[in-house]
């Protein structure tokens, strides 16, 4: 369970998030949506560590991300993550790529890392490209190896940050299929997405973000199909 | 009689010479080797693979072979040919040469730089093949490789130094001769140093400066 | 025109390029106007003064000779060639014009009671001339290896290496050590035995097929001889009368 | 040809001596690169840390480097370090200079390549559960030496072509020993014809291995 | 009127156009619908001429375009073209952008250049940008550019290739604003495009294009809403 208990965070002096809280529970699906610019890509950075936050608490499965003690390594093993820009690492292939982690973070030998890594590969439906270089392929293939990159870890809560938005759009939807896999793995996930369609499909709870602040959540038929704020009505009518 | 005589005033007028040698020279090369490498760029740019055969292989006998051998082999070699050149025309020519073959590594990648998609939205406006190098190719070409240029340039006026050594009397000559009278080699050279950094370091900051801002 | 030799090109062109290798006092040097002065840049004077063309002296290092006369830059070089077989399959020499003596110029205290002694110090010349060449040639019938052994590019580089204290010795001409010496700027070093056996005879040298030219030269040096111009200017350069071995090996070698 | 005769057996029966400069050519530019590279990733590393002194230092340095000729920084070696009573050999002189250069063009290179790489991968990385170092040695080292190859061989070329300065303090490096080989025989556009030869073969070697090592260690990947 | 008859094109071994047929009367919106690779663009150059043909005609205004002895570049500024990357010249103010083609092509002085460069330009809506570059503005601002830019030429035929399709989705909706503004002109137009909807909003014609071929052609109402063929329907199963 990743508990998010009023989380503060700021660059200098703009405040991007004005106390946030949140909690996912395992299995549980959670979509982010809301206008740039808002903090929602800034909220998984800090759920994994990556940045710090100014107050509040981010506990996964009972342990407090940002206390000093945590062995954030350890814990990031926990937290898949996925981000909008896909970064594959340029210098390995597809195969490598996927069992870089396992093999020396996780300490696994070589082959079982690759035979974690390949079944993650195939099930993410790269299993023909195992040997190719990651610039060769599309963005949708080298998002599809991010993510498969990240499952390779085991890890048992999934973060995506806007995956989709930086693909073209024939390329979405081998993207979003792989996300509806992973959905029906039961894998708890976390997805901050601009695609409203998507998230009432997929999500248990949808989250809106605005100017730093949860404005509204609820079940997708609550947030996006009958939402009750103002602001959550501005916003699903531009993007619809 | 005088052999050893310490620098003074009256040396500044000989200094100043070997300065304007220096500037004179470098600013000949930079010049002819630009325009040179200007067309030699943009042929290799448009040209098949065996015409850039021939002239690659050209241009990498001059990035292969030091500026130094290649002075003193030119100036010998015309003239026992028995077209004997002054150390200012021979140094400026193969200065240019050597610029040239830089420069038109810069000038082509400045070409293939531009986008065919663009050239294809001008030559769809109906500009003919020409006015579409003249009025879009060179100055966007160009514009991307201003700083890449400047750096050539640079070093140009550096390698000059090496003119030296076929008699034309620039900068570091100069020094040398005055080396030679007054036995202080430090303070002469120091001078040396500066001048060219003085030259060298704002131009350079100014390049980067342009480079970062075309990142942006 | 086809017949016209260097020597009616000299005439109708009107200028004498007459190459000199600056840094070798007193046969070359700059004076404190950085103009070209010295034995050489006499000899190149008075030679366009019996053409009756201007002078046109050419500041050479030692590397310089040969390609400048191959590229035409220079028509004849006043610069204290010596008249070695393998250098005059290259060039054409004329008689010889004057005779060197190589010697050891050594930093005071450092031992050099003969020339065997270099074996243990430091030692210097510069590059490609012919006592470098002597210097070798001597070290390895000695088997003495090179290691102590450091090149210059010029002569003066050579010498403002022995002032700075790179080498402990160098070794030039007779002539070049004596004009320092009394420059006074060389106070801390004195004048060392002579490489053994060996006199450098030098000549004019000019392109190897202008044999008119190089005739025209050959009376010009004996003219100088006869007409005791060798001699002023030898007083002028170096403070004494022309020595009489020395004119006789002249004469001899011609 | 204006009656100029070729005389190749004098530079036939010198070849030992040119192949020994060409091996000291070699030798000094290698030596040359190796301790610049090692200089080089300090000085970058001074550029991008915030301690004024080190910044400064290594900014310096590199400005210097790179905005003065090389003959120049060689003759200061030599002769200007020599007013101070600091004897540097020929050989030392030109791989100083060299070394001085080669850092202060390389630091920039390594400045670049480093700064070239895009954040993101140092966040992709850490979400993978890796510590800085790791970070460091399975990400982002591995792609910056890739940007840095090609100029990494481009400075090198540079320091083969540039210790010719040798010739001008008497270093016996394929140049010197070509200048000296000419004065005693007077055969000069031989020589230098069969030097520039050697260089260029030179250069290209060291150019095709390159790319084979390039070839090898970067397989299809990139460019 | 544009007349293609039979057109075949082949890159090396690969035949991207199999024999097109299309008429384009004036005043008519045709658009092109099809997969990606169904050699849409390519159809679109040859009309232009950028690309040349293998056999068949293309005839424009009565003249044949591929013929030898056609002047080109006279023929071209009859049909302008807009391409799906945004191709201002960076190099140029918005301004000088449209009127370069104008003043070096068409030869008309540079006031009178820039005077209809200026009234195209008011007409996308970049009337306050005139003397902006390029580079500092949006992608949807530097396609309607892109626009005026070919409309400053006066040709009486447009030609759009996916226009829309590299543009961030809020940028989309100012440039098709600006493509129904040429139809209500009475532009003739052909236009390549992902955007369904709008196809059958603006066009006279649809035709699908698969594989080389042009597979079903006719009213959107056909095309679309009631669409004949197997192909057709798969294809706007996948992107409705
Ligand atoms: N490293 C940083 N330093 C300073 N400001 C930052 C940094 N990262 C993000 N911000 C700012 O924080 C705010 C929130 O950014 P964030 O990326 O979380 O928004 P977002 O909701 O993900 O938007 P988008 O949909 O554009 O991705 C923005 O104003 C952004 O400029
Ligand atoms: N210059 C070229 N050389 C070789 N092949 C090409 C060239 N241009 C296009 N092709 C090929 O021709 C085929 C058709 O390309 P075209 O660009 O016309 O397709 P399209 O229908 O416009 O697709 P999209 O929707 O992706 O733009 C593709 O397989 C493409 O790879
Ligand atoms: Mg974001
Ligand atoms: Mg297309």
């Amino acid at each position: 369970m990743i508990e998010i208990k009023g989380v503060h965070k700021s660059f200098g002096d703009l405040e991007v998030l004005k106390g946030i809280d949140l909690n996912v529970n395992r299995g549980e699906v959670v979509s982010i949506i809301g206008a740039s610019g808002s903090g929602k890509s800034t909220l998984l950075y800090c759920i994994n560590a990556i940045e710090k936050i100014n107050s509040g608490n981010i506990i996964v499965d009972g342990i407090d991300v940002h206390d000093k003690k945590t062995d954030i390594n350890k814990l990031r093993q926990n937290l898949g993550m996925v981000f909008q820009q896909w970064n594959s690492f340029p210098h390995l292939t597809v195969l490598e790529n996927a069992a870089l982690a396992p093999q020396i973070v996780k300490g696994f030998s070589k082959e079982k890392a690759q035979e974690i890594a390949t079944k993650e590969l195939i099930h993410v439906g790269l299993g023909d490209k195992l040997h190719e270089y990651p610039t060769r392929m599309s963005g949708g293939q080298q998002q599809r190896l991010a993510i498969a990159r990240a499952l390779a870890m085991e890890p048992p809560y999934m973060l995506f940050d806007e995956v989709t938005s930086a693909l073209d759009p024939e390329l979405v939807g081998e993207v979003l299929d792989t996300l509806r896999l992973l959905r029906d793995d039961g894998m708890t996930m976390i997805c901050v997405t601009h695609e409203i369609a998507f998230a009432k499909e997929v999500s248990d709870k949808v989250a809106f973000f605005h100017e730093g602040l949860i404005e509204e959540i609820g079940t997708p038929q609550q947030v996006l199909d009958n939402p009750q704020r103002e602001r959550t009505q501005q916003f699903l009518s531009k993007v619809l | 009689m005088n052999l050893f005589t310490p620098l003074s005033w009256s040396d500044s007028g000989f200094i100043l010479t070997g300065i304007l040698n220096t500037v004179y020279i470098s600013v000949v090369a930079i010049i002819v080797g630009s325009l040179l490498g200007l067309l030699v760029g943009f042929v290799r740019a448009e040209s098949n693979k065996s015409i850039n055969m021939l002239l690659g292989a050209f241009l990498d006998v001059l990035r292969s072979v030091p500026l130094i051998i290649q002075l003193i082999l030119f100036t010998t070699f015309i003239g026992a040919m028995g077209y004997p050149l002054n150390p200012f025309a021979a140094g400026s020519i193969i200065l240019s040469l050597y610029t040239m073959a830089f420069m038109s590594e810069v000038f082509r990648s400045g070409f293939d730089s531009v986008p065919t998609s663009t050239i294809k939205a001008a030559r769809s406006l109906g500009l003919n093949y020409l006015q579409t190098v003249r009025y879009i190719r060179i100055p966007i070409g160009m514009r991307a490789v201003f700083p890449s240029w400047l750096g050539v340039a640079l070093s140009v006026i550096k390698d000059s130094a090496l003119v030296s050594v076929i008699g034309y009397m620039e900068l570091l000559r100069t020094a040398e001769q005055l080396i030679s009278r007054t036995q202080q080699p430090i303070m002469i050279l120091i001078g040396v140093g500066l001048f060219y950094f003085m030259i060298s370091y704002p131009l350079s900051r100014y390049g980067k400066y342009v480079e970062r801002k075309m990142e942006i | 025109n086809a017949s016209a030799d260097k020597l009616d090109d000299v005439i109708k062109r009107g200028t004498l390029n007459c190459g000199v290798v600056l840094d070798f006092p007193p046969m070359g040097y700059t004076d404190k106007d950085n103009k070209p002065a010295g034995f050489d840049v006499d000899y190149c004077n008075d030679l366009a003064a019996v053409l009756g063309v201007k002078s046109e002296v050419i500041n050479l290092t030692w590397g310089d000779r040969i390609p400048s006369l191959i590229s035409a830059k220079t028509d004849v070089v006043v610069g204290s060639t010596s008249d070695t077989l393998a250098r005059a399959k290259s060039v054409g020499f004329t008689y010889p014009y004057f005779v060197f003596k190589f010697q050891v110029l050594s930093k005071k205290g450092v031992r050099m009671a003969s020339f065997d002694d270099l074996k243990d110090v430091k030692v210097g010349a510069a590059l490609g001339t012919t006592y470098e060449t002597e210097y070798f040639k001597y070290a390895d019938s000695k088997g003495w290896g090179r290691d102590n052994y450091t090149s210059f590019k010029s002569e003066n580089d050579a010498f403002l290496g022995l002032y700075q204290g790179k080498i402990d010795a160098l070794i030039s001409t007779n002539t070049n050590i004596a004009t320092k010496l009394t420059s006074g700027q060389f106070d801390g070093f004195v004048a060392g035995p002579y490489v053994p056996n060996y006199d450098d005879v030098v000549g004019l040298i000019a392109k190897r097929d202008e044999l008119a030219w190089i005739k025209y030269l050959n009376l010009f040096l004996v003219h100088q001889i006869r007409d005791g111009r060798l001699n002023e200017l030898h007083m002028k350069h170096f403070g004494t009368a022309v020595s009489p071995d020395m004119v006789q090996s002249l004469r001899d070698n011609k | 040809m204006n009656n100029y005769e070729f005389h190749w057996n004098v530079v036939f029966d010198a070849f030992p001596q040119l192949l020994s400069g060409a091996f000291t050519t070699v030798h000094v530019s290698v030596l040359s690169m190796l301790v610049g590279i090692v200089i080089a990733v300090l000085l970058a590393l001074g550029k991008l840390s915030n301690n004024k002194v080190f910044y400064h230092f290594a900014n310096i340095w590199i400005e210097i480097a790179r905005n003065t000729p090389a003959l120049f920084l060689i003759y200061m070696a030599y002769f200007g370090l020599g007013a101070y009573g600091i004897h540097l050999s020929p050989y030392l002189a030109v791989f100083s200079a060299l070394v001085f250069i080669n850092a202060g063009y390389l630091a920039e290179t390594f400045r670049g390549g480093f700064q070239s790489i895009p954040t993101t991968q140092y966040s992709a990385a850490k979400s993978l559960g890796m510590n800085n170092i790791k970070v460091y040695r399975y990400v982002i080292l591995p792609q910056m030496f890739r940007r840095i190859y090609h100029p990494m061989t481009n400075q090198f070329v540079w320091s083969i072509l540039m210790s010719s300065l040798g010739i001008l303090v008497g270093m016996n490096e394929l140049s010197g020993e070509t200048q000296r080989l000419q004065s005693t025989s007077f055969r000069t556009l031989e020589f230098f014809m069969v030097a520039a030869a050697m260089y260029f073969v030179i250069t290209k070697l060291v150019l095709f291995t390159s790319s084979l090592i390039a070839k090898k260690v970067f397989k299809g990947e990139l460019s």
